[in-house]
């Protein structure tokens, strides 16, 4: 087996398309047509998994995570307000980010754990779900001070009827009630392409992420530091989490993982609307140029070691 | 060509804003509004990439003067300061002008 | 098994989408792309078949249901217009619409019948792209009496040359030449990813049928009668050709399904331009915002059940 | 800027006439023309689908006044009357008149 | 409605050239561009088939006078000879001037 | 088995569509996705087979196709300026594209081969890749005496880092990286569809195909002629080069075709750029409107069946 997933091969691919200035591109429409099929296909998965559940034990991990979300960016506020002196709105931004997830990171640790043949639970998509919602809203909140009209309705229309939460949602709800067996006619497209598919969204995503690498530059190095030193806390506080709620180990190490990944579709289109004062390049730059190419490259692999020697000398 | 002078405002701004000036236009009494997908560079830098957050549109509306400027000033002071936008008006002659 | 099969989940996650007013939209490229590929499965499936029948069978087929395409307008008209008091072009169109055949309906049909485990013939397909026509050409002559300027070469190289017949007699076409063996490479593309690929296209069309449901209150009680009781009209009609044609049970369900079903591209397309004083949001409103949705929801398994118990007590 | 004035005559409209159109702005002597594709809203409602149906264009085509008159014309008497369709004019100057 | 004028200079040609162009605009003094994508025909025939050497770019301008001149200038020495382009300027007013 | 291949078939359905100028056209999104996916598919494909092959064999095979590449625009030229008036520029132009390579050429006798079963040296894409590029340098330089401009750094950039060269090296470098066992998980996408997107992106070829038919004719007999003549030519250089290289009898077929097909996508990229005066419509006319038909439907069987003849003769 190679050392290195071929899906990253594609990220790479394009990060170096991007940043020797290729002309490749991925049309908006393929781009649309990629994401939605990853979206589907993540909510399906976890969707049939999920009629499997005790619902105790959802709604016990669904109130855990939920806390996780609404953790996270009180932690990583007052570090970018006070250590990166960012102004208040940029700082609640950026630190609802990093309490949301990313669905391309959670993809990329699916192919990573079936490569490595490590189980985990998976009704995953259900946490990943409810996880991206409430660092919106503590975000919003840390930045209202300033935010004289509220919109409220628009903002709550945004969040929860965007188009990456109606369609996780939705494939969740599909999974639910179709049934592994439901599913089996749709399975060549939405499961058998998967890989394939992922491979053609991590493409787009390196041209992308190289285009971040620019503004970047321009932030200065603590948004560096913070986009990898964030996900490490983090994934730690996922760690722990996962342990407390009795996980599997696979399914601990992807708690660490959904932790330490930061938003970068979800969270920026709610907070384009919710908090127009906040500067949507730094989040970007920190979220897309420096957390997702670090999580999947190096994060997943880490958070996935750290976790087996934490339970193993657990 | 005959027809009656009306003014065409132009906006182009980012994709995400496109719900919420929809409704703004026609609570502003815009009679009907054309958008076209657009990408671009500005103040704010370069807007070409595939995905969402970094797309541009291109609005036309035609209506009388005085619609235009209470788009304008509207957009002005709701949106300039923090998205990228960029706004102009034209002088058009249009036919049936009892429509705009 | 699940109670309902997951295509019409997809339909359902649409419609909900366009009545919560999400902003999920299916990009026009993507939807081209995904209309193609189930014009071109389902002219290929039809075409394999073709070359197994015996030419005089066919051809009795193919004059019967062309009778069938010419009559079923014929009824509908003078209900729309004198019943439905509607001007003399929306009669037409709407008659034109109802007289014709929608792909979709028929695609989802053979989803249910795949997973009913019921046979019906494969060349199908041929009475389906020869059903599309004779109904516009009925629909044109009905509103004749007042259209100035008629364009018959426009409209016949519309309505001959439109993408939706194209792709289905060349796909038709490309299967009877093919035959099965031949078609075998392009198989995991056009008939492995079909269900998935009808999915997808329902998805959109949810969100296409929400945005009927508005039009559809403005036009007043008659349409969404008259695109409930036409469909439940014509699969009588289809139901008693199919039978006197001597098709198998499976054969008979699905004549009296395409009879039923109405058409909202290439009717529209066609009266469009040979018809323009119809009003398009009325023809489409019932189409699209009544029959479509009470076909592949209730229709086709009604339908079917109808033929089950007309033929057992036959 | 130097050049010459020249009408940019604009028409927004129905998808499905763009071949219709295409045919009628040459035999009236249009010497060529610029579409993009388009959504929007006017008297007819919104068009703004995926589906063929549903879709806009915009087209311009930069021409001198008289061809300008023209096209309006018919345009005004084949499909204003039936189709979705919005259409104005503006003065812009071109170099290399002799082309339009 | 009240504004600053400025030139608003509109460029259709060949998808091809974007890269090129983009950065001429840039090294002429433009301070912002918007791009739209299209088809269309001209004295070079027909522009609208689905593949890359094919397509259409619109672009648009705003700036004032003498950067439009120049930029009309230069597209003329350099490509008007032997790439499909057309181009042409309109007035319009803005708001913010200085920022074009 | 069908005489003819069905991919062939989708071809002369968008050509048919094309001359009946039906409106069916392929989305412009949806092309780029079609030939994005064939071109990485090749390249992965010829990738997995580089890391097999003695370092020694590929180097004395690169230098000689790219001798290859670089010797017959050299005797296009003087034929296309002499023999066929031609203006400097247009016959360097011509001369860049035939001494280059098509990618769906190649796509397409990879689908006749596997049909036949005539196996051929996998690395092949490897070949492809560098066969675009030399031709380009030569025309460019033919054509340099009256263009005033040069702007090196532009073309090569263009050249080197358009879409279908990053696309195919891409895929070979990802290829190679991974190898067959690596690449299993996206398999699915990019080797189990190929045929069917080939499918459909020939089915578009077709309608372009068509829509040159028209500059042909305004071109006169001349390019016509060369448009088969030179492919002939060309087969029997590379069967002879492919032949002294002591390829495998399926690898010197696929090297006469190679050498045989006309680029229209990397080259005629690289004249706009590089040499605005010559005129893309005479190149395409004769490339895509000549040469691809001819090579698709009679060549490849030609250049095979001729490569059968030579070798069991010598
Ligand atoms: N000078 C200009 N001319 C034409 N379009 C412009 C200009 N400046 C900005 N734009 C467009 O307006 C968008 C937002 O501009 P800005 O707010 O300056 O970043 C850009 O992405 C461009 O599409
Ligand atoms: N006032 C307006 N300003 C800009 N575009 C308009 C306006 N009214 C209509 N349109 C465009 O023209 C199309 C047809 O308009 P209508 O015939 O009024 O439905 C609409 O779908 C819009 O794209
Ligand atoms: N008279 C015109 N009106 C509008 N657009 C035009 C006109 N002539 C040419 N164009 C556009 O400019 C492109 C290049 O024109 P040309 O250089 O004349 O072939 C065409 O493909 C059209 O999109
Ligand atoms: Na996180
Ligand atoms: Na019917
Ligand atoms: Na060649």
């Amino acid at each position: 087996m190679s050392p290195i997933d071929p899906v990253l091969l594609f990220f790479i691919l394009g990060l170096t398309a991007g940043l020797l200035r290729s002309e490749l591109r991925m049309p908006a429409a393929v781009y649309d047509l990629v994401s939605m099929l990853l979206l589907l296909t993540i909510g399906l998965k976890g969707g049939v998994e999920l009629a499997r559940q005790p619902f105790a034990d959802l709604a016990l991990q669904a109130v855990a995570v939920v806390a996780m979300g609404l953790l996270l960016p009180l932690v990583a506020f007052p570090v970018l307000r006070y250590l990166g002196r960012l102004p208040r709105a940029d700082a609640a931004s950026i630190a609802a980010h990093y309490g949301s997830v990313s669905v391309a990171t959670y993809a990329v640790a699916v192919a990573y754990f079936t490569r490595q043949q490590v189980p985990y639970e998976a009704h995953m998509p259900f946490l990943l779900a409810l996880l991206e919602i409430p660092a919106i809203v503590v975000g919003v909140l840390l930045a209202r001070g300033i935010s004289r009209d509220m919109r409220i309705g628009v903002v709550a229309h945004e969040v929860f009827l965007g188009k990456s939460i109606v369609l996780l949602i939705g494939g969740l709800f599909i999974g639910w009630a179709a049934g592994s067996d439901g599913l089996a006619p749709v399975k060549p497209l939405f499961f058998d392409l998967f890989k394939g598919v992922l491979a053609l969204f991590l493409l787009e995503m390196g041209i992308i992420t190289a285009s971040q690498f620019g503004s970047l530059r321009k932030c200065g190095p603590f948004l560096l530091v913070f986009g990898i030193a964030m996900p490490l806390f983090s994934s730690v506080v996922g760690m722990l989490l996962g342990y407390a709620l009795g996980l599997s180990p696979g399914g601990v190490a992807m708690l660490a993982i959904l932790a330490a990944s930061a938003s970068y579709i979800a969270v920026p289109a709610a907070m384009r609307i919710s908090v127009p004062q906040a500067n949507p390049t730094l989040s970007l730059a920190a979220s897309l140029g420096v957390t997702f190419p670090f999580n999947v490259l190096v994060g997943i692999p880490l958070y996935h070691a750290m976790t087996v020697r934490f339970l193993g000398s657990g | 060509m005959t027809g009656t002078p009306r003014k065409l405002l132009t906006i182009v701004t980012e994709a995400a804003l496109e719900g919420l000036l929809v409704k703004d236009f026609e609570s502003l009494g815009a009679r009907g509004y054309t958008i076209t997908d657009a990408r671009g560079k500005g103040s704010r830098g370069r807007r070409d990439a595939a995905w969402d957050e970094n797309r541009n549109i291109r609005i036309e509306i035609l209506c009388d003067a005085v619609v235009a400027e209470a788009i304008a000033r509207h957009l002005e002071a709701t949106y300039y300061e923090h998205y990228g936008m960029v706004l102009y008006v034209g002088e058009v002659l249009v036919r049936r002008a009892e429509k705009f």
